[in-house]
C-alpha cells in the first residue's frame, strides 16, 4: 500500500464538503456529535435545511454572538447555539419520537467500523471507559437515509470498512452510504459498491483499503471531490 | 395548592437511603442546581439515579458521585467526570446504559401507565442481550420497559401555585417525562408566578404531576461555549 | 320485596349529594358523563377540586355565559363549557397518559353491573347497537379510587349488584365503592360490605335488592343519606 | 416552506379510492371541517377513516357516511348518527371499537416509532379476545399496536409556513398524534401566518409532521349547546 500523507484538517474539511451534497434542500437532517456538526459549516446558502438536535431543538441555527449566548440553549454536543426563525423546541421524548418515527430525511454520523451488510460500530471499544451510546442507537433506525463520515482507515492504518464488524454494534443493517478521505461507498443488498474516489486515490487503492469486497459503480466517478 | 417549599433542604427532606431518584436536564442544561445541592448536604446514600448524563467533576450529578451518594446510574452517556471512571473500575458504582430515545421513552411510559414498549433501537447489539425480540412487520424490535421514580427532580423556568410548569428553550429535555413518572415530584423553578398567569394552552406540565415547588436562583454553568468567531 | 315509590329526579339528586362526599379537597377527580357529571353541581365550595376531562383539559369550570360560549371548549360529554383559573389543554394522548398513570384520586362513574370482585360493566348490552366505550376501559384502571354510582335496580326491578356480572366487562376488579339511591356498598377483598343505607331503607330491604351476598360493616351508618 | 394550498380541493386530491385516514377531533370539535366536504365532493370511495367519533347526520364524517365513501371505521364512540346504525346493520360498514387512551396512544406509537405497546385497557372485556395479555410486577396488560395512516387530514387555530401549528382549547384531542401518524398530513387551519410568529417553545406540532396547510373558515358547529341558567 503506497504511503500518501494529507493534511488531517483538510481532510475532515474535505468529508465534510462532500457529505454537505447528501443534504437535499427542503430536508429535515440531524448531525451526529464531532466531525458530523461541522458539515453544517458548509450548508450552501442557496438550501433549505432544518437541522435537528435530539436533546429538543428542531431548527438549529448558527453559534451564537457572545453577547447572545443562552446556557438553556444548546445542541445535543452540548455546544451554545442559536435557533433559526421557525424553529420549535420538545421535550426528548418528543424528539425521539420524531426520530424513531422516521420523520427525519437524513442523518450523518460518525463511525468506527461499518459491514457489508449496513451494520454499524461506532460507540465502544472494548476494555476502554463505555462513555455510552447516546442518541445514536436510535437514530441510525430513524433516518430515512443513514450517512457514514469517516477516515477510511484506523489510526493504525486498518480497513474500518469490513465483510464484518469487529466491535460491538451500534445498528444492524443501518447504513446507506459511507464517505471517507478516498471514496463514496454505498450499501446495497449485493454489498458495497463504490461511487466515487476522493482525488489522490485510484479505484485499486481503494480497494486495497477496504476489508470487502468492493463493486464498482457503472457510474462510478472518478476523483469526484 | 401545591406545596411551596422555602428552602431546598425541606423540599427534599422526605428522601431516604435506598431511594430511585430522576433528575432532569441534558448535560448541565435544565438540570435542578439547587436540589441537587441539598442532596450532597442532606448525605442521603445508596441512591440509584436516573438522569441521562451524570454531570461534571465540581457540577451537578458529579458532585453526589464525589460525595458517595450514588450506587446505581441509569442514563445514555455519562463519565464526563473523574469520580464516575473510578468508581465504576473498583466496583462501587454501577452503570445502566440505555439509549437516549430508549430511556426518555421508558420514563414516558413509566408516567403514562405503559408497562412496556417495543422499539427498534438496540436491536443486534450488545443491548439486547436477555431482552425479548420480536418481529412486527418484518422488523425486529426490543422489548423495554417502564422507569418509575420515588422521586423525580426536576427544573422549570416557570411554575405556578397549582404547579402548572413551562421550560425554557431546551432545558425542556427530560424534565417533563421526569415529572410524571416520580411518585414524588419537586420542581425547582426559576420564578414562582400566580396561578393564571401561565396561558392554560402553552402549559408544558400540567400541574398534577408536581408535589411541591420552590424557587431557586440558577448559575446555570455552560458545557461548552462556543461563539461566532470575530472577524 | 316491597314497592316504594320515589321521585326519579330527587333520587338522583340524592346519589350526585352523596357521591360529592367521595371528593376529597386538593384532589384531581374525573366525573363520567351523565349522571356522574351532574355531582359536580354539588361540590361544595371550600373543596378546592380539579376536573379532568379525558378530551384534554385539566380544571372543567362551570357552563359558560351565553356570551362566553366558546365551541373550541367542551367536555368529555361534549357540553360546552369555561375553564377555571389555572386549567391546562393538552392532546388526548397527553390526557390518557394522565389517567393511565394513575395520577387522578378519583373517577365517579355510571355503571349497569357490578361483580363481588369489582368487575364493572357500563358500556354495551349484546343485541343493542353498540356505540363504543369512549375513555371508560382507561379511567377504570387509572384512577386511584373509582367509584361507580347507579340505580340499585334496573328498570325492570333487577339487581345490577352481582355475584358475576352477566354483561360484557368494562374493566376487571376495578370497583372500590358502589353508591345508589339505598346504599353505600364496598368492594373489598372478602366481597360486597354495606357502609352505609340510605333514607327510606332498611338493611334487609338493600339485602333483598343485592344479587350477592352483603356483609355489614361494623361502621354501618343507617339513614346515612 | 410547505405545501400551502389554496383549494381544499387541490390539498386532498391525491387520495385515492381505499386509502386509511385519520381524521382529528372530537366530537365535531376540531375536526377539519372544510377538508371533510373536500373528501365528500371528491367522492373518494372505500376508505378506512380512524377518528375517535364519525360527526352527526348532517356534519362531519356523518357526511362521508352518508355519502358511502367509508368502509371500515376504528373510533372510540361512534353511531351519533343515523346512517352509521343502518349500514353496521347492513353489513356495508365494518367497526373496530378501541378505547379512548388506546386509540390515542396506538396513533402515537405510530407517529413514534413504537410498533407495539402494553395497556391495562379492555383487559378481561371482550377486547382481549385474540389479544397476547402479558404481566408485568402481577397485573396483566394487553398488547396493543401502531395506527399508521396514508393521510392525517386535522385542523389547528394557527399555521406557520414551516408548518408549526398551535391549537385552541379542547380542539387539540387526537390532531397532534394524528400530524406525526401520516404518511402525508394536511392541516387545516383558521389562520395562516409568517414563520416566526408563533413563539418556538409553544409549538404544539413541529412542522416537521405536516406536509401541507390550508386556510379555512370555520363553522364550528356546537353539539350540545350548554350554558348557565339564567336567574
Amino acid at each position: 500500500m503506497m504511503l500518501k500523507q494529507f493534511d488531517k484538517v483538510s481532510t475532515r474539511e474535505k468529508i465534510a464538503i462532500r457529505a454537505e451534497r447528501e443534504i437535499v434542500s427542503g430536508s429535515y437532517v440531524n448531525l451526529g456529535i464531532g466531525m458530523p456538526t461541522k458539515v453544517a459549516n458548509y450548508i450552501q446558502a442557496d438550501k433549505k435545511v432544518i437541522l435537528q438536535s435530539e436533546n429538543g431543538l428542531l431548527g438549529i441555527g448558527r453559534f451564537p454572538d457572545k453577547h447572545e449566548v443562552d446556557p438553556d440553549l444548546i445542541n445535543a454536543g452540548k455546544e451554545t447555539v442559536t435557533a433559526v426563525t421557525g424553529a420549535a423546541y420538545f421535550s426528548s421524548a418528543e424528539s425521539f419520537a420524531m426520530i424513531r418515527g422516521e420523520h427525519l430525511d437524513l442523518a450523518i454520523l460518525g463511525g468506527m467500523e461499518v459491514s457489508e451488510s449496513g451494520d454499524l460500530a461506532n460507540w465502544m471499544i472494548p476494555g476502554k471507559m463505555i462513555k455510552g451510546m447516546g442518541g445514536a442507537m436510535d437514530i441510525v433506525h430513524g433516518a430515512k437515509k443513514i450517512v457514514i463520515i469517516m477516515d477510511h482507515l484506523t489510526r493504525h492504518g486498518e480497513p474500518k470498512i469490513l465483510k464484518e464488524c469487529q466491535l460491538p454494534l451500534t445498528g444492524k443493517n443501518v447504513v446507506d452510504r459511507i464517505i471517507t478521505d478516498r471514496a463514496v461507498i454505498d450499501v446495497t443488498k449485493d454489498g458495497f459498491v463504490l461511487q466515487e474516489t476522493a482525488q489522490g486515490w485510484t479505484i485499486d487503492e481503494v480497494k486495497e483499503s477496504t476489508g470487502a469486497k468492493l463493486h464498482v459503480s457503472k457510474q462510478l466517478i472518478e476523483e469526484a471531490f | 395548592m401545591k406545596e411551596i417549599y422555602q428552602t431546598f433542604t425541606e423540599a427534599i427532606e422526605k428522601m431516604e437511603d435506598g431511594a430511585t431518584i430522576m433528575v432532569g436536564g441534558f448535560g448541565l442544561v435544565g438540570i435542578p442546581e439547587n436540589l441537587i445541592l441539598a442532596l450532597v448536604e442532606s448525605n442521603v446514600k445508596h441512591l440509584t439515579v436516573v438522569s441521562n448524563n451524570c454531570g461534571v467533576d465540581d457540577w451537578g450529578l458529579g458532585l453526589l458521585l464525589k460525595n458517595h451518594q450514588i450506587d446505581r446510574m441509569i442514563g445514555s452517556y455519562v463519565g464526563e467526570n473523574k469520580a464516575f471512571e473510578r468508581q465504576v473500575l473498583s466496583g462501587e458504582l454501577k452503570v445502566e446504559l440505555v439509549p437516549q430515545g430508549t430511556l426518555s421513552e421508558r420514563i414516558r411510559a413509566g408516567g403514562a401507565g405503559i408497562p412496556g414498549f417495543y422499539t427498534p433501537a438496540g436491536v443486534g447489539t450488545p443491548l439486547a442481550e436477555g431482552k425479548e425480540i420480536r418481529s412486527f412487520e418484518g422488523k425486529d424490535y426490543l422489548l423495554e420497559t417502564a422507569l418509575k421514580s420515588d422521586f423525580s427532580l426536576i427544573r422549570a423556568a416557570i411554575g405556578d401555585k397549582h404547579g402548572n410548569l413551562q421550560y425554557a428553550k431546551t432545558a425542556q429535555n427530560f424534565n417533563p417525562m421526569m415529572a410524571a413518572a416520580g411518585k414524588v415530584t419537586i420542581a425547582e423553578v426559576e420564578q414562582v408566578v400566580e396561578t393564571g398567569r401561565i396561558d392554560p394552552a402553552y402549559i408544558h406540565t400540567p400541574g398534577i404531576y408536581v408535589d411541591g415547588i420552590i424557587e431557586g436562583k440558577q448559575e446555570k454553568r455552560i458545557e461548552r461555549l462556543t461563539v461566532q468567531q470575530e472577524d
